[in-house]
């Protein structure tokens, strides 16, 4: 089976979330190998969570939020940005490549973005190639 | 314990060390006179630091034979995981001992690296080898008299969890001899033992619960210092004078030593209760703290965290979501 | 925990979902998962029938936790936790999976559409699993309102409230009320006389039994939450007053720019450079002479004074546009000959009556000249001798692309509308926030623009952005509305996906009390532990994530629920790969 | 440079017809509507612009006004009802009277009475001249019939004099028309620019003004009625009519009753149709007003219709009477005639409505002539 990146997203409910409907009502396409999760804000994404979705075997993480100024609950975003930058750090440590791991703002309006947000990530993950995290834990077969 | 009904049997004891310093095995002697108790108490049947006693040995005993193993040290070899496998088989109670055998410890920091790089470092770059054959260490090699067998060095280290069933979980770096004394009494008594899979030998609550230093809302960082960096007031909050105190994310049970010795936790208890991954939590709750808020001036804020995963994951990195660098 | 019980339902909505995603399919797998008691498809979910089909199984099958898998939660899953309750569970025992938004409408794969459709069932099935029941709370709401701000706006929504018997506390920081409309000599677009509008306003206001009216008075400090709040005000007469109050209606209003600091038009050096509200003033006076006690010849009205422009305010002030209209009308009827320039950037004339204000206007024999904003502002300048005029304007003429000069005796400043410098301290009072140009953010900008993110703290008028006098009173009126409504229920809903402390594992850190954008959270010395007031909590969740002990559960997206969501979103894809 | 405004150049704009100057809010719909604006020649908004501005100046350098033809288009897009069509017009009639160094143009247009006065005062000039004058010279009229029965015109109105007066008038009306042009060539290419065109590029282009005088290619383009066609027959009978009087006098004002297919006739008779075609499309269009074109007229411009109606009538009556041997009703004819004709020439042709015939061609000319100027 050919490689096909999988990008498990956090979409803030009340600007990416809606974004990511509006590209829906507006019928625009984009790839499908995105899972997306939703949190009430971006706020509430903690490391615990991406680091997560990448040893479940996500080839890359995409945040979204609210732009800075518009949060719902004033600075959630603000807080999810600090917190994602030191992620990024740990991350690229970790020898994860920092592109697989993104924060974007979308707002409600801004669906035709997130189309585009997310066909210019699979881009970047088709070049990096699949995550090599699984093949370097052999924790699975190691306790049977 | 299902024997109730001999009176006062002594308990089958076992202490062994994996991949580990030692510490752990010290540890059980820093019990001091209560040591006389544990001893009354139980038989030693296998504990490789203080008694001879061969691997067949054991191998020899019979299945859930042994009442109570103290596995202390990480996973790093076939020959840990062999033993560990054994011991799992052996004892009626597994208690993953220590840092390093409940979450990988210090060893486990090993898992920055590949076993090839390790072995390239040791065997070839470090300062004082002179190996110019480039020679390594193999698993078999024959001799005169016959095949000479060394355990496989892993890619990986892993916590004891990893490798076999685990009963219990008693942390530190090394545990508290108090903490011990109080399990291996509710072992015997089989009184207030809690469910298979439980951390035990700690508080729940964490380490800032019993800290003595003044504590506020005031946790705003615009830059963070090593601890040597800062005058430290002896008073304040580590994390509120900017250094990294892991305190807040580790399971209190230590006594809060170190920060009484006015240096910040670093987070060898491991995580409380409702946290998987300690060092995420501590980095989701450090990166709540920065007092920035355009990107250029939250990067410069974190350059001054120099080695991130080495500080959050000091004690815990094989057990942590990642387990390891990925290669 | 009792054993989950979980019904599965995928819905084609009709042709919207069934004819990218194979529903049957994907019903038939989640079927063999562990706790899925049935799973179905059916053409429309939404529908009665779909529901009263949830409702059907709930009872027969005795199910505890409900996935659908249809359209974006955003719409539809009120509708379900509502059928969900009806069948006696708890409505956040419901899970939603968003197939349609973002699968079937997206993708043009049926297999990956499929695939897709599978992973975010699963997702949600594991999800459900962890779900924990939880209870809607009210508060009860103390039916006295305090009102910020005696201007139009606020005496409205005062008014309001209070001819419908209900207490008003009125607060003004000034000696009088009235607000900037008193200023005014007419409105636009009726040109009706202001004074005659607020007048009757201020006096009603004045001797109505129900509002108690605080002058010279500013609140510090407002501490409680919707329903119950309480504040100390200062007052001259009789001290400190304790005042408690369900409501709060923020009416501050906006004060003019200041345009000293636009070198290019000279204020403050040319005596003759006026701003619209000292030209108002002049107007009411019923003299318009220059500073030399003569009648001008030619008369220049600049729009856009520190409007729309990235150096002062970017923002448009809406009003000035008309307002200098208005200025014509009120020139002409004095001054018949008097050359009268309109040098404006854009002319808006968005509202009722105004368009067709504009045109009329446009025959009062005045010439428009428009200017770039983005080029260069005009430029004020002193005339010679033989000009035979007081000053003239240089500017580039955008409409002609010709550098012109304007001969004019005075020139009349259309300043920009902003906020007043002391709206921080209102903001820190009572707890809303403020957009970049310092005015009050609604809680939603199309569908509740009156009401902030905070409950009970409603913001109407001009300290919400640059607004006429209709739509003041039409926001403070419907400001009235809401928070009448609040005091005939006696309670309202809060929130209730809170976050809360698990008290056994706080350790007191502290950490959170300063996440918390609502001041939610407090530390209890006693207990040693943060505490969070669930009424004051929006659960953004922002704290939970921010507690390094794991202690603080952010109800309905749990650590454990995100989780299994997580490992559910990746279960079948890893499968496959 | 910056240019100082003149609010009061609007009120005498109003002079030239032009209404609610003000309602113009530039939305540019005019400009885009407009099938001969171009790139360059970009019209009617932004010469609305400078006439609401008053900069008399800019206007003067305008050459786009004469490029307009009045389709109509401008002003039946107009949101705003500005009439940017009839705004072009007048400010051609503005154009007129400021290219016009007289001064007369000026009063023309903005005194009905000034100009009345004129046309009586030298309707009575041609009348004395004819009753007083002439006679005195020996020149009477007679009842005495030619030969085929025809009026002895010849013998009222002498061939020579005549014709000599009608060269004086034509070079008098020339020369001033002329001097006119050159001021509004002076102005749109020189005065008021830094750029300057080769004397090559005005030869090369020359072929244009021809072709424009007599083709009107932009009319064409501009109009969808067929408005073209009737106004090329009233412009191309008008011509004939004018050279065949100046030039071809003696050829044309015969006594003898040539067969009707003579050319001379032939060509009469068309130059007549072509005249009453075009006037009847005009009168009537401007009658019902169905046309935009036709809706906002001018004093002068009914004054103009009127008085070369009444000059093809009288000539057409003329004509009937000589050959029908009446010579009392065609000596009469022909001094109505004279008396129409003569302050029709003299006023309009260099003064008013009649202008344009000159502007025009030389508009498109000097058009051409600015887009290959080059800078000074």
């Amino acid at each position: 089976m050919s490689y096909r990146p999988t990008i498990v997203a956090f979409l803030c409910n009340w600007c990416a979330y809606t974004g990511a409907d509006l590209a829906g009502t507006s019928r625009l396409h984009y790839a499908p190998n995105i899972r997306i999760i939703r949190v009430m804000c971006s706020g509430r994404v903690e490391p615990t969570f991406i680091l997560k979705a990448f040893q479940q075997g996500a080839d890359g993480v995409l945040v979204c939020g609210c732009h800075p100024g518009d949060c719902h609950y004033h600075e959630g975003n603000y807080k999810c940005l600090r917190r994602f930058k030191l992620i990024q750090k740990y991350v690229d440590q970790m020898g994860i490549e920092k592109d697989r791991l993104r924060l974007e703002w979308i707002s409600a309006s801004e669906g035709q973005q997130f189309a585009e947000l997310v066909n210019n990530m699979t881009k970047t993950l088709l070049l990096l190639g699949p995550v090599k995290i699984q093949r370097s834990l052999e924790v699975q077969h190691l306790k049977q | 314990m299902s024997d109730s009904s001999i009176p006062n049997p002594k308990i089958k004891l076992a202490v062994y060390w994996g991949s580990a310093c030692g510490g752990c095995c010290v540890s059980v002697l820093d019990t001091h006179e209560k040591l006389l108790d544990i001893v009354n108490a139980a038989d030693l049947v296998f504990w490789p630091i203080a008694m001879d006693i061969k691997y067949k040995d054991v191998e020899a005993m019979a299945d859930q034979s042994i009442d109570l193993t103290l596995f202390n040290g990480a996973v790093r070899n076939s020959e840990n995981k062999h033993m560990a496998e054994v011991l799992r088989k052996k004892s009626k109670v597994l208690v993953a001992y220590g840092a390093c055998a409940y979450m990988g410890g210090i060893p486990g920091l090993a898992n920055f690296h590949s076993r090839e790089e390790i072995f390239k470092r040791v065997y070839e770059e470090s300062e004082s080898t002179l190996n110019p054959d480039k020679v390594r260490p193999v698993e078999e090699f024959e001799v005169k008299e016959g095949v000479l067998k060394i355990p496989e060095f892993f890619n990986d280290v892993y916590t004891l969890n990893q490798v076999v069933d685990v009963d219990y979980f008693i942390p530190g770096c090394p545990p508290q001899s108090e903490r011990l004394v109080e399990v291996f009494t509710a072992v015997i008594t089989g009184i207030g033992l809690p469910p298979k899979g439980s951390v035990v030998g700690a508080l729940e609550k964490t380490n800032c619960d019993e800290c003595l230093r003044k504590k506020t809302d005031n946790k705003v960082i615009k830059r963070f210092y090593r601890p040597w960096e800062i005058e430290d007031d002896k008073e304040t909050c580590f994390l509120e004078q900017g250094v990294i105190c892991m305190g807040p994310a580790t399971r209190g049970g230590c006594g809060v030593r170190c920060v009484t010795g006015h240096s910040p936790c670093r987070g060898c208890y491991g995580p409380p209760p409702n946290s998987t991954d300690p060092g995420a939590k501590m980095m989701s709750s450090i990166g709540t703290m920065i007092d920035a808020d355009s990107p250029e001036e939250i990067d410069e804020i974190i350059e001054t965290i120099v080695d991130p995963a080495g500080l959050f994951y000091r004690f815990s990195l094989p057990g942590s979501i990642l387990g390891r660098k990925v290669l | 925990m009792e054993e989950p019980r979980i019904g599965v339902y995928v819905c084609w909505c009709g042709t919207n979902i069934a004819k990218m995603v194979d529903v049957e399919q994907v019903a038939d797998e989640v079927s063999k998962l562990p706790h899925v008691t049935i799973s179905k498809t059916y053409k429309y979910m939404c529908s009665d029938p779909g529901q009263e089909l949830i409702i059907k199984d709930i009872r027969g099958h005795k199910l505890n936790r409900v996935v659908v898998a249809a359209c974006s939660p955003r719409i539809h899953e009120l509708t379900f936790r509502k059928a969900v309750e009806k069948a006696g569970i708890n409505p956040y025992l419901f899970e939603m999976a968003n197939i349609r938004e973002q699968n079937s409408w997206v993708h043009t794969d049926r297999t990956e559409a499929t695939s897709k459709a599978l992973d975010l069932v699963v997702a949600a099935i594991r999800r459900v699993q962890y779900h924990e029941p939880l209870q809607k709370r009210s508060v009860n709401v103390d039916p006295a309102t305090l009102v910020l701000g005696g201007g139009i706006a606020g005496m409205a929504a005062a008014l309001e409230i209070a001819n419908a018997g209900k207490q008003v506390y009125l607060v003004e920081k000034t000696d009088r009320l009235g607000g900037q409309v008193a200023k005014f000599d007419l409105t636009f677009p009726y040109l009706s006389s202001a004074r005659q509008l607020i007048q009757p306003f201020i006096q009603r206001t004045e001797n109505h039994p129900n509002i108690d009216l605080f002058l010279n008075t500013e609140i510090k400090e407002v501490t409680g939450y919707i329903g119950n709040f309480k504040s100390k005000v200062e007052t001259a007469e009789n001290g400190t007053i304790e005042l408690n109050f369900g409501n709060i209606i923020v009416a501050v209003g906006l004060k003019p720019f200041n345009p000293t600091v636009i070198s290019e038009y000279g204020y403050g050096q040319f005596p003759d450079v006026i701003t619209s509200l000292e030209f108002e003033e002049m107007l009411s006076n019923g003299h318009l002479l220059t500073k030399y006690g003569k009648e001008p010849r030619n008369i220049a009205i600049i729009h856009c004074v520190g409007s729309r422009n990235k150096k002062y305010h970017e923002y448009c002030s809406r009003v000035c546009c008309m307002a200098a209209l208005k200025f014509v009308h009120e020139i002409r009827a004095c001054l018949s000959s008097a050359n009268i320039f309109e040098i404006y950037a854009d002319m808006r004339a968005y509202g009722k009556g105004h368009e067709e204000f504009y045109a009329l206007t446009t025959h009062k024999q005045i010439i428009f000249l428009m200017y770039d904003q983005q080029e260069s502002l005009p430029v004020i300048r002193q005339a010679n001798r033989n000009d035979n005029c007081n000053m003239i304007i240089e500017m580039d003429e955008k409409l002609s692309g010709e550098s012109i000069e304007v001969p004019v005796d005075m020139v009349v400043l259309m300043v920009n509308m902003e906020a007043h410098e002391n709206v921080k301290e209102v903001v820190r009072a009572v707890g809303v926030s403020l957009c970049g140009n310092q005015f009050f953010i609604e809680k939603h900008p199309k569908l509740d623009p009156v009401a902030t993110t905070t409950g009970g703290v409603f913001i109407v008028g001009s300290c919400q952005g640059p607004k006429d006098i209709p739509d003041s009173v039409a926001q403070a009126r419907a400001a009235a509305a809401r928070i009448l409504a609040s005091i005939a229920q006696g309670s309202v809903a809060v929130e209730v996906t809170t976050a809360s402390v698990i008290e056994h594992l706080c350790c007191g850190c502290q950490t959170c009390i300063r996440v918390c954008p609502y001041d939610a959270i407090s530390y209890n010395e006693e207990k040693q532990a943060s505490e969070i007031n669930e009424v004051l909590c929006k659960g953004c969740g922002t704290c939970g994530s921010a507690c390094p002990a794991g202690a603080i559960l952010s109800k309905h997206f749990t650590d454990t629920q995100i989780l299994a969501e997580i490992t559910g979103i990746m279960s079948m894809s890893y499968k496959g790969a | 440079m910056s240019v100082r405004l003149n609010p009061d150049l609007r009120n005498e704009l109003v002079q030239y017809g032009i209404g609610d100057w003000n309602a113009c809010y530039h939305c540019g719909t005019c400009t885009a509507m407009c099938p001969l604006s171009e790139e360059g020649f970009l019209f009617p908004r932004k010469k609305i612009r400078l006439m609401q501005m008053g900069l008399g100046d800019q206007l003067e350098a305008s050459v786009e006004p004469w490029l307009c033809y009045y389709c109509g288009d401008c002003t039946t897009t107009c949101p705003r009802d500005a009439n940017p069509g009839e705004l072009m017009m007048s400010l051609r009639r503005f154009m007129t009277s400021r290219y016009d160094w007289t001064g007369l143009s000026k009063k023309f247009y903005t005194s009905e009475v000034w100009e009345l006065a004129w046309i009586i005062f030298f309707a009575i000039l041609v009348v004395l001249s004819f009753v007083i004058v002439l006679p005195s010279f020996g020149f009477h009229y007679t009842s005495e019939l030619t030969a085929d029965g025809g009026v002895k015109v010849n013998s009222f109105a002498p061939i020579r004099i005549i014709e000599t007066f009608d060269w004086a008038m034509a070079i008098i009306v020339a020369t001033l028309l002329m001097s006119n042009i050159l001021r509004m060539y002076y102005a749109i290419i020189w005065k008021h620019t830094n750029t300057k065109v080769s004397l090559w590029v005005h030869i090369r282009e020359l072929w244009l003004l021809i072709y424009n005088f007599m083709v009107q290619p932009k009319f064409s383009k501009c109009d969808s009625k067929g408005y073209w066609v009737s106004h090329w027959f009233l412009m191309s009978g008008y011509t004939i009519m004018f050279i065949v009087i100046v030039v071809f006098l003696p050829w044309f004002q015969t006594e003898e009753i040539l067969p009707v297919y003579d050319p001379q006739r032939l060509l009469g008779y068309y130059a007549t149709f072509g005249l009453l075609f075009g006037l009847f499309i005009a009168i009537v269009g401007r009658v019902k007003k169905k046309e935009v074109k036709f809706q906002f007229s001018h004093i002068s411009d009914w004054l103009f219709l009127a008085m070369l109606t009444l000059t093809v009538i009288t000539g057409i009556l003329i004509h009937i009477f000589r050959i029908n041997g009446m010579p009392m009703a065609t000596y009469i004819s022909y001094i109505a005639h004279m008396a129409i004709l003569v302050p029709m020439i003299l006023i309009e042709v260099p003064f008013s409505k009649w202008s344009h015939l000159a502007y025009r061609p030389f508009a498109v000319y000097i058009a051409q002539l600015k887009k290959n100027a080059v800078p000074r």
